[in-house]
């Protein structure tokens, strides 16, 4: 992880796959309603995509990508997003989590559920994401790099 | 027979679980407790999803082509939910898990519990 | 308008959780009144639900409005208000003390401790209010977690005795689970109410009994029954002072909660006593518990240790009085899960004010000065003291009453021989300390001032809730009658 | 003391093994916990997630379903879950900035 010993060839393939690797973890979130996926495993995957650049790099220069200080907040961002929709089902007169009172303008019955399971797949995936990625830069904060 | 195959699957779990069981119990090194700790949350993880199977069912995503009014074509999607949560919660044992040992490395220089137990129990002489 | 009670609760600490970490990092005096407003308002809702469900009976709140098999239900019923009441005012004492105290010890760490415990806080009230067993575990698993967090704050250590906690915790929870997979494949629910009118029909077959092993093994773990209690010392005493005051009050009461929950309104208690006798295993365990933590507990020279002895010996009561399974020893394991969360509270408390004043709580270097420079909290020692050897006027005895009411209505003799015995142990190891503060004379003077007291007194902010807890405990144990008539009776479970 | 250990881990296996012979046999769909009806009369959690799923929510992935709408508190659980194992990670291995600046 040292800049001494590394080799070009780490940092090409890092730096060409991680965007593709993200891509691959935004369509898991997606396609979570259609076939096997959803927000933990998307969530996963959209981390890895961010580690696999960490470990090339190093802190230093992975700054750029994505910064250490964004990690945590990403990931109350994302807890934020799912425990809002809960709490505007409960203002909006059912009970905390009913999603048959959640607003979203033009739909209802069955798709508005269908949407709103979205919403919620994609705050538990940036939550998953901002929280490995402030896991591991809290783990590495020890190590020289 | 029939009971045989109907059960043999738990037995490979239940030897899976004594694995990790001995692992926690038998290993000094405190990185080699974790490992049997995450064998055994995750035979427990087997246990749950191995139950779900049905005999010739699917997979449980809506296909116009099997009715989902008999049940017995979508195999249990209960389990494989509930499994979600506890492979999640494994995850973050591990993640304060790897915390702590950072710590415990920091102020003892060495991950052997005996080695840490003496040197506890010394310094609160 | 659906009476949304039960939810505002963890609503109001998982706002806190989330607004603690977005303050900027000086603005981190404000972490600790968010806390402290944060307890405050759920301890204020507690008292509301108390009120509501005493008047108006159990409330049964739908999540997402699905009726309880399909989605998860919270029960509010007067077990579990008053619990909920009780952690949220013991902890809303013990946070008014914290203040000071983690200012000295937790060097600009303000921020993502009062988190952790406002986590800790919602993952324990979720653990109470739940009527789904997995969502029991997943709150379990969050104020598990948080606990390993707070602990390993502490010196010495204490990051070690957090590892060995978070071993045993998290094999405690995948017991837990496992006993939850053989139930579920033999009820096919997941929902309390649903798996008791189910159990009885499973003709009793051998997955039964496993289940109930596995799930009672590991709330034990976490309850620190006697031989599962390894985690227990170590983890107390090395922990930092306000945080071991935090846990040791109520970490292991809710899991006893639970204990109540799963043998007493899950399984019920005919099959728990006849059909598979958990309870007798569960009362030897709860006799043997209380004689071996006492013992310890006189063999500690250090004042945190010889109180988490302590509490190893206090879980034996209670484990006592849920074995006995009758109105008695309910009573009584109820009431004393209440009372040793304030004794215990104020118990550490002190030994927090000793530590930060003198830097020490040795118990053989306390002497006379400690009582003259500190009357205020030696007073509200000794009330604690008094009430958990189990003195008439305070709170203590009333459980140990009701405790040896339910062995003698049992003719359990052995048990009600132990709890007598133990209450003389209990006077052993405290008098020690009483004798030492107050009654040998220290006459010579180059104790006086080998003595390190700076000033006197620790600041007000460390004294009232000490003051607080000590006249909730007097006052608990003058309207015990009112508190055991008007709500404790209300919560027996059906058919005990 | 090692053999206690050991008389332990083997008497949890056999107490284990003893109590999956009363288990269902694995994949037959009429097993107690697949059937419509629970033993006590009440619907079945799973029974009805399979029947109910596309009907109310749209959604074909019935697991999804589940996760995000009847057993959604259990997901919000599941999340704060994460959530504190990152703030357990910053509270114990973050430097105090305050030093450094």
């Amino acid at each position: 992880m040292n800049r001494i010993d590394e080799s070009p060839i780490v940092l090409i393939v890092c730096r060409v796959l991680s965007p593709f690797i993200m891509l691959f973890g935004l369509y898991i979130i997606a396609h979570g309603h259609y076939s096997p996926g959803g927000g933990f495993q998307g969530g996963a995957m959209l981390a890895a995509g961010l580690l696999i650049i960490r470990l090339a790099l190093g802190t230093t220069l992975s700054e750029l990508h994505f910064r250490r200080a964004w990690g945590l907040p990403a990931g109350v961002m994302g807890v934020l997003i799912f425990f809002a929709i809960g709490l505007v089902t409960m203002f909006m007169g059912g009970e905390f989590l009913n999603y048959e009172y959640f607003i979203i303008p033009g739909i209802t019955g069955a798709m508005l559920r269908s949407m709103t399971i979205l919403l919620v797949e994609v705050g538990v995936g940036l939550a998953v994401m901002g929280i490995i990625v402030s896991i591991y830069d809290d783990l590495m904060d020890g190590k020289g790099n | 027979m029939e009971f045989f195959l109907g059960h043999y699957a738990y037995w490979f779990i239940i030897v899976l679980l004594c694995i990790g069981l001995y692992t926690i119990m038998f290993k000094r090194n405190l990185v080699k407790k974790l490992i049997g700790l995450s064998i055994f949350q995750s035979s427990i993880i087997l246990f749950w999803v191995s139950s779900a199977s049905k005999w010739n069912a699917t997979v449980p995503i809506y296909d116009s082509a099997y009715s989902i009014e008999n049940t017995a074509n979508y195999i249990n999607p209960l389990p494989h939910t509930l499994m979600l949560t506890a492979i999640v919660v494994g995850v973050a044992t591990l993640g304060v898990a790897f915390a702590l040992f950072v710590l415990v490395y920091k102020r003892f220089k060495i991950l052997n519990e005996d080695v840490i137990i003496q040197e506890m129990k010394s310094e609160s002489e | 308008m659906i009476k949304n009670f039960p939810v505002i609760i963890p609503a109001i600490y998982l706002t806190a959780a989330l607004l603690i970490p977005l303050l900027r990092s000086r603005h981190e005096r404000y972490a600790h009144s968010i806390a402290l407003s944060a307890v405050f308002a759920a301890a204020l809702v507690s008292i509301n639900n108390i009120y509501y469900v005493i008047n108006n009976g159990t409330i049964h709140y739908h999540f997402g409005g699905w009726t309880p098999p399909i989605g998860i239900e919270y029960v509010l019923d007067p077990l579990s208000a008053f619990v909920v009441f009780v952690i949220n005012s013991v902890v809303f004492f013990i946070l008014i003390h914290a203040v000071k105290v983690n200012a000295i010890e937790l060097h600009s760490k303000e921020i993502p401790y009062y988190s952790v415990v406002m986590l800790m806080m919602l993952g324990f009230n979720g653990m109470i209010m739940t009527g789904d067993f997995f969502n029991l575990f997943v709150f379990l698993e969050i104020s598990s977690l948080s606990v390993y967090g707070l602990m390993a704050m502490g010196d010495r250590g204490s990051a070690f005795a957090s590892f060995r906690y978070l071993l045993l915790g998290t094999i405690g929870a995948s017991f837990f689970l496992l006993g939850l997979g053989f139930l579920y494949m033999v009820s096919g629910s997941l929902n309390m109410s649903d798996l008791k009118e189910i159990i009885p029909l499973l003709s009793n077959s051998p997955v039964l009994i496993i289940a109930l092993t596995l799930m009672v093994t590991g709330v034990g773990i976490k309850m620190a029954v006697f031989p599962l209690h390894g985690w227990l010392p170590d983890a107390y005493t090395l922990a930092s002072s306000s945080t071991s005051a935090l846990i040791a009050a109520i970490g292991t009461k809710v899991s006893a909660y639970v204990m109540i929950r799963i043998l007493f309104f899950v399984f019920g208690v005919e099959y728990v006593t006849e059909i598979f006798p958990v309870t007798l295993v569960l009362g030897w365990l709860g006799a043997a518990g209380i004689i071996y933590g006492s013992i310890l507990a006189i063999a500690q020279k250090e004042m945190k240790s010889m109180l988490a002895y302590s509490s190893v010996a206090q879980i034996g009561y209670i484990t006592l009085g849920i074995s006995m399974a009758n109105p008695l020893g309910f009573i009584g394991a109820v009431l004393h899960i209440i009372n040793h969360a304030f004794m215990k509270g104020a118990l550490f408390l002190v030994a927090a004010n000793l530590r930060i004043r003198t830097g020490h709580s040795d118990i053989s270097r306390l002497h006379k000065v400690c009582a003259k420079k500190m009357p205020v909290t030696m007073a509200c020692f000794t009330v604690a003291a008094i009430s958990m050897i189990g003195l008439p006027p305070v709170a203590g005895f009333f459980s140990k009453w009701y405790l040896v009411l339910g062995a003698v209505d049992n003719r359990q003799w052995i048990f009600m021989g132990v709890i007598l015995l133990s209450s003389l142990l209990n006077a052993v190891y405290f008098f020690r300390i009483i004798e030492n503060v107050y009654i040998k004379s220290s006459d010579s003077d180059e104790e006086m001032k080998s003595c390190t007291l700076a000033e006197d007194e620790p600041g007000f902010s460390m004294i009232g809730p000490l003051v607080l807890f000590a006249m909730t405990l007097l006052l608990l144990g003058l309207f015990n009658v009112y508190i055991v008539n008007n709500i404790i009776l209300l919560m027996m479970p059906p058919g005990l | 003391m090692k053999y206690l250990r050991f008389l332990l881990l083997i008497s949890f296996g056999v107490l284990l093994v003893y109590g999956s012979l009363g288990l269902p046999d694995r994949g037959d769909g009429e097993a107690v916990f697949n059937r419509e009806l629970s033993p006590a009369g009440t619907v079945n959690a799973a029974s009805y997630h399979i029947q109910n799923a596309y009907k109310d929510a749209a959604t074909p992935n019935m697991v999804t379903v589940i996760l995000a709408d009847y057993r959604s508190f259990d997901t919000l659980g599941e999340v704060i879950v994460i959530f504190t194992a990152g703030i357990i990670c910053y509270l114990l291995l973050r430097k105090r900035k305050v030093k450094h600046e």
